[in-house]
C-alpha cells in the first residue's frame, strides 16, 4: 500500500474525494446499506475533520449507532439529526425526482426493483442530499422518471463518474467534470437538461495526504463493512 | 455440527416449529422481520409444507428470502412491504414472476410509514401523521393514506397513514423463557410489530432457565410474555439467514437460491430441497 | 460511607454537575424524569444554586421532589405534567403554595398526552393523535390540544396533542461511556426525551470503560450519545431520590422534606442545608 | 397466622374478597401505584383463577411486566390488552365521572392534589373500570364533581366500605350492602342518587377457602409491594 504513487489513483478514488467534499460541515451523516462508495466519502470526510461529522453506517455494527430498532434512523433525520444521507436511483430526472421502483407505468411495470425503502422519507427530510451513481447511464438520467419514489425539488448534489451537479431552482447546474470527460460526452450521455456556467471546471483531484488517509484508516473502517470495496482502493 | 447431530436435532424442531406455524390461519395478514433480524425460517418452512394460502405478508419494513419462499411457493395473497429483495444477492425471483404474473396484490410503501402503522396500532390509534412523503407518487397510488391539512398552525399539508394491525406477528430470537419472554436485543421492531399484533409467534434458539425480566440488563432487551401468543425451541430456526451473533447469514444458500430460483423450475427444485432437509441444498 | 469518603465523594461531583447546570438557560422548557427514575438532583441543586430562573417543567410524564425543590426555590415559571407529588410522602407542598399564590402557571396533561406529545417531537410531526381522554375536562382547558373528526372512517373524534420539543432534557443514569452512550436500561422514557429533545444532559453514577454499544446485551438499553449534549460523573447523583438497584430512595430525607416544607420557612431552611451538603438534612 | 378463625374477617379483606370477584373472567388487570387492596384482589383472583388473569402491579419488581418505558402501560390498554383498571378520586359522582385534580372552580381550586395522572385515558380505553374509595365519604360521594378528570357514562362498578354498584344507563345501581351498613346510612352517607332492586341483597362473604389464600399466598405476593398492607391482613 505505501508503495502507490500518490498522484495516481482511481476514479472510485475521485469519486470517495468528492463525497468528502460534499459533506464538509457536516455534523452527522448516515450512509444505506449497500453503498461502500458514500460509506468511504463519509469515512475520508469524518477523517478530514478529525473525528467530524459522525457516521453511521447501516447494516455496520461498529458504526451503527442506533437502539431503538429500524425506525430511528427515520426519527433521527425527522429530528433533523442527520445532516446528510444518499440516495441512487434506477432513474434520476431533471427536476430531481428519483425512482427506484421498477420502470414503465405503474403498477403494472415492465420491470420492477426492489422496492422505495425509505427513500420517499429520506429525500424529503434530510438537510443535504446527495443523489450518487458511479456509472453516467443516459438510461437513468433520464428526462422524467417512471415513478417518482422521492420527489425532487430540492436543493442537491448529484454525483456520478462523469461529474457533479447541484440542483438549484429547479435544474441541475453542473459543477464540475471528471478529468478525461468532456462537456459534449456530458451531454450525449445525459437524458435531462442542465445548466452550465463557463468556464467547465474540473473536478478537484484528491491530495496526496487524502489519498493516504483514503488507503489508510479509511481503508482500514471500510473494511469492516465492505471488505470488498475495501480491497479496491488504490490507483486503478 | 456432525451429521447425526444435525438429524437429531432437525426433527424435534420441525414438530416445534410446526405448533407455531399451526397457529398461523390462512388468508392472515403475517407480519414478517427483515433478512437481516430474527427471521423464522423454520416456521416459514412448516406454513410452506401445510401449504398455507392467501397469506398477506407485511414486511417490517422490508422483506427478503423467507417472503420470496412464501411467494414462489403459492402461500401468498398480498405483501405490503418497503422493499422485497435478497439484498446483496439481488431482486427476489419468485416475487418478480408473481408480480408479473399479477398472482398477488403489493402494497408498494415505504419503511417509516409501515414503522409509523405499527406505531398507530400499538398506541390505539386509528392512524399517525408522518413527515415528509410527500410528492413521492406513493402518495397517489397508496388510497387508503390520506393528506390533510395540519390543524396545528401552520397548517401545512400532512400525510396520515392508516394503523396497520397484524393478525399474526412471526419472528425468530435468540432466548426465550418459559414465561413467554422472547430477548430481541436492539431489534425493537420485532417488539413493535408484538405490541400492534393480535398474536405473536416465537421461535428461539434456546429457552433461558432464569426470567429474562429478572435480569434488568437483560430485561432492557425482553418483549414481555404478556405479548407472546406461544413460543417454541428451534435450534438454527433462523437459517439459512443469521441469528445475531450466533451464526451469520448463509451467504452459500443464498447464492444458490438467487441462481436456481430464476426460473419457475428451478425454484421448485429448490423448494424441494429445502423443504425435505437442510443437507440437500449442499447438493 | 465513611465522612471523610462523603467529603471526597461531594467536591468533584458538585463541580461536574455544574458543568451540566449551565448548559441550561434560564427559561428553557426543562424534561425531567419522575422521582422512581433517574433523577438528576444533583445538577437540580447546581441550578438551585446559580439560581436559575424562569425554568419551565415538563414531567415526563410526573413530577416529585426535585420539581418541588425547584418551585419552591424560585427558579420556576411554568409547570406541565401529569401530577406532581411527594408519592407516598404526600402532596408537594411548594408546588401547591404556589399554585395558590399564583407565582407558577400549571398546564395539567394526563401521562399518555405527554409521552404522545414527546413521540410526535421525536418522530418529527406536528402532533400525535391520542385514544380515550375525551370527555375529561382537560380537553376543555387545553386550548393546544385539538379535537378533530378522524379522517378515516368511521369518523369519531379523536384528540390531538402538538409535539412537545423541550429544550432540555436532564437525567441521571447509572452508567455513561467516553462516547457519551448512557444506559437507561428499562426506562425507555429517558430514551424518548432525549430523542426529543435539543439538548440532553446526563449525569451517571460512573463511568464505564467499555463502549456501552459493543455489547449486545447492554446496547439493547443504551442511548446512543449520538442525542447526548453532555455527560459528568456525578455519584449518588440521583439522591434523595433512588439510581436502579444501586441505592433507594431515601425515605428519611422524603420524610424530613414533607415535614419541614410544610411552611414557607421550614422549606427555605430545608433548602438551606441542602444546598449546604448532605450530611445537614439529617440534624 | 393459621390460628386465626376463618369465619372472621375484616372489612378490608371483605373488599379485597368482593375486587376479586368482579375480575373474574379477566385475562390481564393492571393495578396503579399506590392501591394496595386493588392490588390485593387482584392478586387474590388470580390464586383462585389458579394463574389467570396475568397481574401488573406498577412500582412492583417481579409483577411488573414492561419493558417499553412508562408509556407501555397506556399503550397495552389502548390496545385492548388490560381488561380491568382500578381509580379512586378525590370526588366521583353520580354520572360516573371521577376528579383527582382539585376542589372548587378549575383552574383557581380552592384545593388542588397532584394530578389526573393518566386516569382521564384509562378510564375511556380499559374494558373493565372499577372506581374504588376504602371510605364511604358523602364529600367523595358527590351529586357533580368539581373538575372532570376522567369521564363517566361508561359501565364501570363503584366499591366502597359500605357497598358495591354497578354503573349501567347512565346511573349507579346498587348491587350489594356491605354487612352491618343499612340503605338509610347508605343513603345518608351517599351525596349522589343511585337506583335500588329490591330486597337489597348483601354483599357475598369470603369463604373459608378464599381467607386461607388471601392469608398465604396472596399476602406473600402483597408483601413484596406493599409491606405495611400485608402486614394489616388478617381478622380485625
Amino acid at each position: 500500500m505505501r508503495g502507490w504513487p500518490v498522484t495516481t489513483f482511481s476514479r472510485r478514488e475521485l469519486l470517495i474525494t468528492t463525497i468528502a467534499g460534499l459533506l464538509d460541515g457536516c455534523g452527522h451523516v448516515a450512509v444505506g446499506a449497500a453503498s461502500p462508495v458514500p460509506a468511504a466519502g463519509a469515512l475520508l470526510a469524518r477523517e478530514l475533520g478529525g473525528g467530524r461529522p459522525r457516521v453511521s453506517l447501516l447494516g455496520g455494527l461498529r458504526d451503527n449507532p442506533f437502539t431503538d430498532g429500524s425506525r430511528e434512523l427515520f426519527d433521527c433525520a425527522a429530528q433533523g439529526r442527520v445532516d446528510a444521507f444518499f440516495l441512487g436511483g434506477a432513474q434520476i430526472d431533471g427536476e430531481g425526482n428519483v425512482n427506484l421502483l421498477g420502470l414503465g407505468p405503474y403498477p403494472a411495470l415492465t420491470r420492477r426493483f426492489a422496492g422505495c425503502f425509505g427513500a420517499p422519507f429520506m429525500a424529503t427530510v434530510v438537510q443535504r442530499l446527495i443523489l450518487f451513481r458511479e456509472d453516467h447511464d443516459p438510461r437513468c438520467l433520464v428526462e422524467r422518471v417512471d415513478f417518482v419514489t422521492a420527489a425532487g425539488g430540492r436543493p442537491c448534489h448529484l454525483l456520478t463518474g462523469m461529474a457533479l451537479f447541484r440542483f438549484d431552482a429547479g435544474r441541475f447546474v453542473l459543477e464540475s467534470l471528471h478529468p478525461g470527460a468532456s462537456l459534449d460526452e456530458l451531454r450525449s450521455r445525459t437524458g435531462f437538461a442542465f445548466a452550465v456556467t463557463e468556464p467547465c471546471t474540473t473536478t478537484s483531484l484528491p491530495s496526496p495526504g487524502t489519498l493516504a488517509l483514503l488507503r489508510g484508516p479509511v481503508r482500514a473502517a471500510l473494511a469492516e463493512v465492505y471488505p470488498r470495496a475495501a480491497a479496491t482502493l488504490g490507483p486503478s | 455440527m456432525s451429521g447425526a447431530q444435525r438429524g437429531t436435532a432437525r426433527a424435534a424442531p420441525t414438530v416445534a416449529a410446526a405448533t407455531l406455524a399451526q397457529r398461523i390461519p390462512d388468508g392472515a395478514l403475517l407480519a414478517l422481520a427483515p433478512d437481516y433480524s430474527g427471521c423464522a425460517l423454520a416456521v416459514v418452512r412448516e406454513l410452506i409444507r401445510r401449504p398455507a394460502r392467501g397469506l398477506r405478508l407485511l414486511g417490517v419494513p422490508q422483506l427478503g428470502l423467507q417472503a420470496d419462499l412464501l411467494i414462489g411457493a403459492g402461500c401468498v395473497a398480498e405483501v405490503e412491504t418497503a422493499a422485497l429483495s435478497l439484498g446483496e444477492h439481488g431482486l427476489a425471483p419468485a416475487f418478480l414472476r408473481a408480480a408479473t404474473a399479477g398472482t398477488i396484490v403489493i402494497r408498494d410503501s415505504t419503511c417509516p410509514a409501515i414503522h409509523a402503522g405499527l406505531t398507530a396500532a400499538e398506541r390505539g390509534v386509528p392512524f399517525l401523521p408522518l413527515c415528509g412523503v410527500l410528492g413521492s407518487d406513493l402518495v397517489r397510488w397508496r388510497k387508503d393514506w390520506r393528506v390533510i391539512d395540519d390543524p396545528f398552525p401552520p397548517g401545512r399539508p400532512i400525510l396520515l397513514v392508516p394503523a396497520l394491525r397484524p393478525d399474526v406477528a412471526l419472528f425468530h430470537v435468540e432466548r426465550i423463557d418459559a414465561a413467554g419472554n422472547a430477548w430481541v436485543g436492539v431489534r425493537r421492531e420485532l417488539m413493535t410489530m408484538a405490541h400492534a399484533a393480535r398474536t405473536t409467534l416465537v421461535s428461539a434458539e434456546a429457552a433461558s432457565a432464569e426470567n429474562l425480566l429478572a435480569d434488568a440488563t437483560l430485561a432492557a432487551g425482553t418483549l414481555p410474555g404478556l405479548y407472546v401468543t406461544a413460543t417454541a425451541v428451534v435450534p438454527h430456526g433462523a437459517a439459512p439467514t443469521g441469528c445475531g451473533k450466533l451464526y451469520p447469514r448463509d451467504d452459500a444458500v443464498y447464492a444458490r437460491y438467487a441462481e436456481r430460483a430464476a426460473t419457475a423450475g428451478g425454484f421448485a427444485r429448490f423448494l424441494d430441497a429445502w423443504l425435505a432437509g437442510d443437507d440437500v441444498l449442499a447438493a
